[in-house]
């Protein structure tokens, strides 16, 4: 059952949501950003030896783990000729005084529901040629996302840990007979990079890349996904309040410049975008 | 086991599988009082979608320290019947669902008075009967009546239904199998007063200016809900209680 | 854990009881019915159309709703030549401010496990007839029923359901081959209809199909399912409380009474009976 | 894989498979007492169904939101190990286990002053070591041994039984074997001071002559179960405490 | 998430443990026992007929009660050629009041896990001697010890109970075709006893088999499991606190010499030891 | 699929399969206040074993139930990322991590000053990133580390390292192929200012004497791993602070 979680009284959250107001009609945030800026955005590939591709990224002092497990299966039996994939999240409680111990809660799913979305809808892996044996053997991707710590907006670096471990990934090479090729491996075929941006909303006003405290004090925010040729491949507005529709070409227009930016840094690190 | 082939879903005339144009909703049926043990309850049928709200409270926060000092809670859950659906759904509660109970609650959030009942609790239960496409904008759509009938103070009502492209073009109200096959589908919640969206997802793959047109072409269904949940009030209740 | 769960305090409890128990002595309820009077029953079959089979039954407000999803699987070792069922029972949130969301508590495990009994002692379907390669391939039937309106018994209108979504079941035809036969489709082979009939006990007193507010103020009760020959198939005694063994006797002949008026209904909405 | 083969429960002499007539109990034993670190506990073998029974309480509710103003709560959990059927039983409750719980707790509620312990718990575990038939009905045997034992006031012992049907005899007390082959199935749960009936099921078929007859067999058995509880409280308390 | 379990409030501790302590320096216990005196042990084997293993163990009031099922299935990949067992432990709340109903927490688990050590690195069954088929068919053992009634130290009963129902456990004969050996049974093969010693310590003092008011009181205690050639098998540190390192000669010589007389008790009573 | 064979893990110069000699520890890395939103928190990398210890609290007992009147209650949790192993870990605890949890809380709460917080909760996150041998004490060492960065008043830190016997010689901190071909594992948690043992745990056959070897080739190990978390605490609080 989907709950209201206990934040903070309404009246704190009302003075910094003016305090913030205030500041991006000076164009200014609470921490020294302008309203169009997001934090500084570190980007690690190769971090966790054992899986077959992982990447870290930080954006500000929000910091996600991605790991990537390949094994062998069978595909669904309505696409015998693609290979498979999955997406988890964990918001440890490592991360945030926030996040529980436990099974993931709506909101880690919600982040894994979200990042296969953009990973599906975007055409990210070409999944035909992780078929081995059609209708019977496949590669499976187990995408895990593991949020480390927590500062506000998991989900744009969370697409970005993902897109940027798949991009690295290393698997072991099968032949057509489903024999293992000893010695090769093949890399995950990648056919885009689908890449996120998130808005927050006060009244009239937007910002990208909330922090913690922005998060707490916006009116709402929205994820918005495009892929390389800047189609929409996914939204989700990720939490309660309104969204006039007078907003939407705003929020299109600034999620596609955002994204741009963080693409050309993806690109000099992990070298496809 | 061989692939499925994916159905033509307009043809030559822009006709549907179903036999409605692109701009068409399709045949809608909403009541409000439906179920005698809730305090608010409603019923909403579109095509084959039949999809039941609940509404319990406000009532005392359980357990307590989940109550909130200056405002109630608000519960939701979004439940299918084992039977909904193509293939048997599990039973108990599926990732989807619990996504789905998320982005519900965070649509009728926007519009409840939560204030007025501190350390209270509102439970909001979207029972899908049979999915066909468009279950979770029909439960908001349920959702925000069964609240209404629970005589809970509202801003305003939200009317909800989503869209989609299939076969390039954009479409009102996908049913299952154009969602199955579409290109992409977009579920979208009004607060038709305001003008404003309290519901937003995109599933698939659009151009900005069919993200646009998208958007244009929802809030003309919207509008057609939006009546007909007045209507199915204005049943119940008289005319005086459209204004929520 | 099986535990009491919390009611009205007994006191109030104490006076309907008594309430109720002077209106028996003369005849009367406290909804205006004699005491051997079922409330309104209303059957509507097919209500589902993606289910196989489907029923929604009222009784009075009681409103339940059951459908059959079926599949195909292996018969248990021990019976190689029967098709399977299986029942499940949700008493949804919706229907009642003493339902909680979450798998099934010890109500709906009673409920779903005393309509299998009334289903597979009462022999209802031919099971042999849905055996399809013997040992290895059978009909699965998963009977899944949904109280939408609690106002007292659950058990009455569920078991009615069970059946009217079982008679009206339409399955797709498969050869003693195992393929499927392109457009064919055969009915659940029904072979009886057991129905049940709850009966409330106070002191010395019955009455038949409880309402919410007798329910919570008898002294006990007890479900009874008769087949059509009026064979005992299932009892459940189904709450705290005595029976004197002087009232038995009664008991099963108002029982037998009462379905055998249901019988009739169910024969003349549901064809069969 | 073949079909099991019914076999022959009772002979041409009315002989069972183990021996007994139709309306002999299995050898019965029961003890009191059986276990130091429970307030209240009792032992129950029926051939070889094998069950202990331990009572803990009254004490706090707990969680406080459960406790009720008035009375007690009793908690009841029949539980059996892995290795006490043919089958390993997977560990946790299984649904069957659920529902005995209820019918075994609901039975205990009957005999039990709730109201002199309010606000309080009592905790009644009920654990299957060995199942060979009877198992709900030597646990609830056992289990109202144990609330004596605990010191819990009660209106009167419960003495359990099932009954049966095979080959078309009603018998006493059917074994695993009897129950699995044969046509019904009937437990049983009597307050035998007020000659009334707290615990009832059947599962299986009878005519309503076979199902009377069926009564007053398990009233000829309960009689029996009864005065071995008696005697196992007599040899642990003497003879005063029969009167619980 | 492991959490500390509420305890009697922590004064009341320090005097039983002080008080426990200025015995121990008599060379006395609270019940009478000296330092290094386990309570009566018994043991019965096959008490249960429908295990194919069973044993009834207790050390003073606790009681333990271990069965065994044998199962057929296939073995783990890495090791073709054995027989497979799993050990499974549940503190039943009929034990005590501090046992709540419901899945292993991670007492139960820990017991269960430091069973399993015993069994597996001293050595005790002849795993290859279960295998039936290489690759494919093996004898799984599942071993499930319930703690049923608790007056301290479930370690060490736990562990003679497992040995003493795997060593009187007997299997349907399968040949090396698969095929069932009518009316022929094997034995559980064998090869060593470890047996355990759990010991006490307050301060420099220690104390064999605590009970249970003594292991509220104990600064911490250790768990010792021994082969019968006196080899180090397993060791759990089992509760919080310090071991000084001057200690643990002393604490693996009493282990030692406790456990050679259980092993002569276990011999006499098991057969083998 | 075929029997795995056991690698020779030293060789005849005595040098272990990763160039180390038997008394050597694996590169060794520990970093404090790595993480920004807890109360304290330390990295510890072991060779490749690479671990994260996050600290909150002191803070309120929840739920309220489990707050203890004259001291505060430690919870700890011991988790393992899905593809810190070779093998996918399945997500959500394994009884293993169980526990873990388990015997590294009791560690700790061998040398927090519990009794100065009654009623509150102090949580303790171990996040084991990758997993090549001696987690558990990487996790412990980590963890006592940041307790201290979190400011928990505790009698000592805590330094673990784990000694194993492979190919019959006792090394120190075994990797995961030692511990998984080897003969015996024994992981200890020290208090190094007391000398006292904290954590022990031992899986594998060691003869007395080779446990003996153990206990002293451990206490060799815990001074470097104690000289790393000081030098780590050092750099950044500065000298002062090392005297925790």
């Amino acid at each position: 059952m989907s709950f209201l979680p206990l934040k903070e009284r309404s009246f704190t959250i009302k003075i910094m949501s003016e305090k913030i107001y205030k500041l991006l009609q000076q164009g200014k945030r609470i921490d020294e950003r302008s309203p169009y800026e997001f934090r500084k955005i570190t980007m690690q590939t190769n971090v966790v030896e054992k899986a077959n591709g992982s990447a870290l990224v930080s954006v500000g002092s929000t910091r996600i783990l991605t790991g990537i497990k390949v094994e062998l299966g069978t595909p669904y039996s309505d696409r015998p000729n693609e290979g498979v994939f999955s997406v988890n999240a964990e918001l440890l409680p490592l991360a945030s005084k926030s996040f529980e111990p436990g099974p993931p809660d709506e909101r880690g799913i919600e982040l894994a529901r979200v990042v296969d979305r953009c990973i599906r809808e975007g055409k990210a892996i070409d999944l035909e040629k992780l078929c081995i044996i059609p209708g019977k053997m496949v590669y499976v991707l187990y995408i895990d996302i593991y949020v480390l710590d927590y500062d506000g907006n998991y989900f744009d670096p969370s697409v970005m840990s993902a897109m940027a471990a798949l991009a690295t990934c290393t698997i072991p090479k099968y032949s057509a007979t489903g024999e293992r090729v000893e010695g090769e491996n093949i890399k995950v075929p990648i056919r885009d990079v689908p890449l996120s941006a998130t808005l927050g909303i006060i009244r009239d006003r937007l910002l990208v890349d909330p922090c913690l405290v922005e998060e707490e004090s916006l009116d709402t925010s929205i994820v918005v996904c495009l892929d390389s040729a800047s189609n929409v491949v996914a939204i989700q507005k990720n939490s309660p309040g309104h969204i006039p529709f007078s907003l939407m070409e705003s929020i299109i227009n600034v999620a596609e410049e955002q994204i741009s930016k963080i693409r050309a840094q993806f690109k000099e690190v992990v070298g496809i975008g | 086991m061989t692939q499925v082939i994916k159905p033509k879903l307009i043809d030559e005339n822009g006709i549907r599988l179903d036999g409605r144009g692109p701009t068409d909703l399709r045949p809608l049926r909403i009541e409000v009082s439906v179920l005698e043990k809730s305090d608010g309850s409603a019923y909403v049928e579109l095509g084959k979608t039949k999809v039941y709200a609940a509404v319990y409270g406000p009532k005392e926060a359980h357990p307590k320290h989940l109550a909130i000092p200056d405002r109630a809670i608000l519960n939701c859950r979004y439940h299918m019947t084992s039977f909904s659906t193509d293939e048997r759904k599990i039973l108990g509660m599926t990732r989807r669902e619990i996504e789905l109970s998320k982005v519900i609650r965070e649509a009728l959030e926007s519009v409840v008075f939560l204030e007025e009942f501190p350390r209270s609790a509102i439970d909001v239960f979207v029972e899908v009967v049979q999915a066909d496409g468009g279950t979770r904008t029909a439960g908001l759509t349920a959702a925000s009546l069964a609240l209404a009938d629970a005589g809970i103070p509202m801003r305003e009502l939200i009317a909800a239904v989503a869209v989609g492209k299939v076969d390039g073009t954009i479409i009102l109200d996908p049913s299952d199998i154009e969602d199955k096959y579409g290109e992409a589908d977009m579920p979208i919640g009004v607060a038709p007063e305001s003008n404003t969206i309290v519901l937003l997802q995109l599933n698939g793959k659009m151009t900005k200016d069919e993200f646009r047109r998208g958007l244009e072409l929802a809030r003309v269904g919207i509008q057609k809900i939006y009546q007909a949940q007045r209507e199915a009030l204005r049943r119940k209740y008289g005319a005086s209680t459209t204004e929520v």
